[in-house]
């Protein structure tokens, strides 16, 4: 019942593969914001993999996890953001 | 299943970069992606508690004391 | 540096749904995924959101220090008197006096659910504690 | 710093080796308890989740250690940052 399991695990391995090449940015950006910005990206992709392993597995109690990613995911960017522009603004 | 390899190979690169950074703040951003990874790789292995736990300490409260912690000392490694 | 009006606006309505997804968490820790450590941290992260994005003194407005040190000091001597409760009841230290209840409702485990709500509050008191502390300096 | 680098790099694929051939001679763990754990604690604590149950059921002494643990912590932070700020 529900999707086919071999359509969810194509789009599993290619939002894999989509964080993998997102994550060179944070690998070999040249300046902190760059790497900032591969880390919302990867936030984003990884949060889209978290939903479908819970349609993967059928347990609609997983998606907890899901839901504290998609909350509390943006205040560490925040935390980060917040310093890079304290530093830039005291120059 | 090949996903737990990619992540664990993944981990282990993060986990070097981090400490090879002399920028504290890149450190910081390789670790806050490090922890979303093993998060995901509990997530995959049925142990939602502990990824719940991963999530919420990786995501805000750890970046947040580092970051407060490098406005308190210097940022660059000498 | 000037504070941003989208981000201030932004958390101040987001913060109370934080609030309520930290006491599910917490509440719910017997039935499913997440518990009192879980929620707690749910919990400070909320207050740890307000404090970043409304400067400490706006968010030790609605959460004053001296309460939170309250709860982090009496939490603990509540959880003491749990198990001592169970002592009292004719068993061993930290046993389950309470009623149980059937298995699978909200008000089952009857010992568990306090437990959870008393190392939420403890657990979520304790790291905005600290985070108040390192964020004040800037 | 070349030679350093090669050290942390040697330090690390030993290691890799002990730990990836070195699981072969762990024993099993024994699944006793795992069983009772399974088969009883619905039953004896009300909760279903198994993890809520062990930590707050049956290992409830070892949860009162963490909170200690928590509370010396935060005592410790209070402490250094609050001299800082009379000086």
């Amino acid at each position: 019942m529900g999707i086919d399991p071999f359509i969810l695990d194509v789009v599993i391995y290619v939002l894999m593969g989509i964080s993998v090449l997102s994550m060179v940015r944070v690998f070999a950006g040249p300046t902190p914001e760059d790497r900032l910005v591969g880390l919302n990206l990867v936030v984003a992709q990884v949060l889209g993999i978290l939903v479908i392993i819970a349609v993967k597995f059928d347990r609609s109690i997983y998606l907890d996890v899901a839901l504290v990613y998609a909350i509390l995911g943006f205040i560490g960017i925040l935390a980060i953001a917040r310093y890079l522009g304290n530093d830039r603004g005291g120059e | 299943m090949i996903i737990p390899q990619i992540i664990i190979i993944l981990l282990i690169i993060l986990g070097i970069l981090s400490l090879q950074f002399k920028d504290l703040l890149n450190a910081v951003i390789s670790l806050a992606i490090f922890s979303l990874l093993s998060s995901l790789l509990f997530y995959y292995l049925h142990a939602p508690d502990v990824s719940i736990a991963e999530a919420a300490v990786g995501a805000g409260v750890a970046t947040v004391i580092f970051i407060a912690v490098i406005g308190k000392t210097r940022r660059k490694e000498e | 540096m000037k504070e941003s009006e989208i981000v201030s606006v932004i958390s101040r309505k987001l913060v109370p749904y934080i609030l309520i997804f930290g006491l599910y968490l917490i509440s719910y820790g017997h039935l499913s995924p997440g518990g009192g450590f879980q929620g707690g941290v749910v919990l400070a992260s909320g207050i740890i959101l307000l404090a970043l994005a409304r400067g400490t003194d706006s968010a030790q407005k609605l959460f004053p220090e001296k309460n939170l040190r309250i709860v982090e000091a009496k939490a603990f001597f509540l959880f003491l008197f749990m198990g001592i409760g169970g002592l009292v009841a004719g068993g061993y230290f930290l046993q389950n006096f309470l009623p149980l209840g059937k298995a699978g409702e909200v008000p089952s485990a009857g010992f568990i659910f306090f437990l959870n709500l008393i190392i939420g509050l403890k657990v979520s008191a304790g790291i905005s504690l600290i985070c108040f502390y390192l964020l004040k300096g800037e | 710093m070349k030679l350093k680098l090669l050290g942390e790099f040697l330090i690390f694929v030993v290691f890799g080796f002990v730990l990836i051939f070195g699981i072969d001679f762990i024993p099993p763990p024994p699944s006793g308890l795992k069983n009772y754990f399974v088969c009883q604690g619905v039953r004896q604590t009300g909760a279903i989740n198994l993890v809520s149950s062990i930590y707050l059921g049956y290992r409830a002494f070892d949860t009162l250690g963490e909170t200690i643990v928590l509370i010396l912590v935060v005592s410790g932070i209070v402490m250094l940052l609050e001299k800082k700020d009379k000086e």
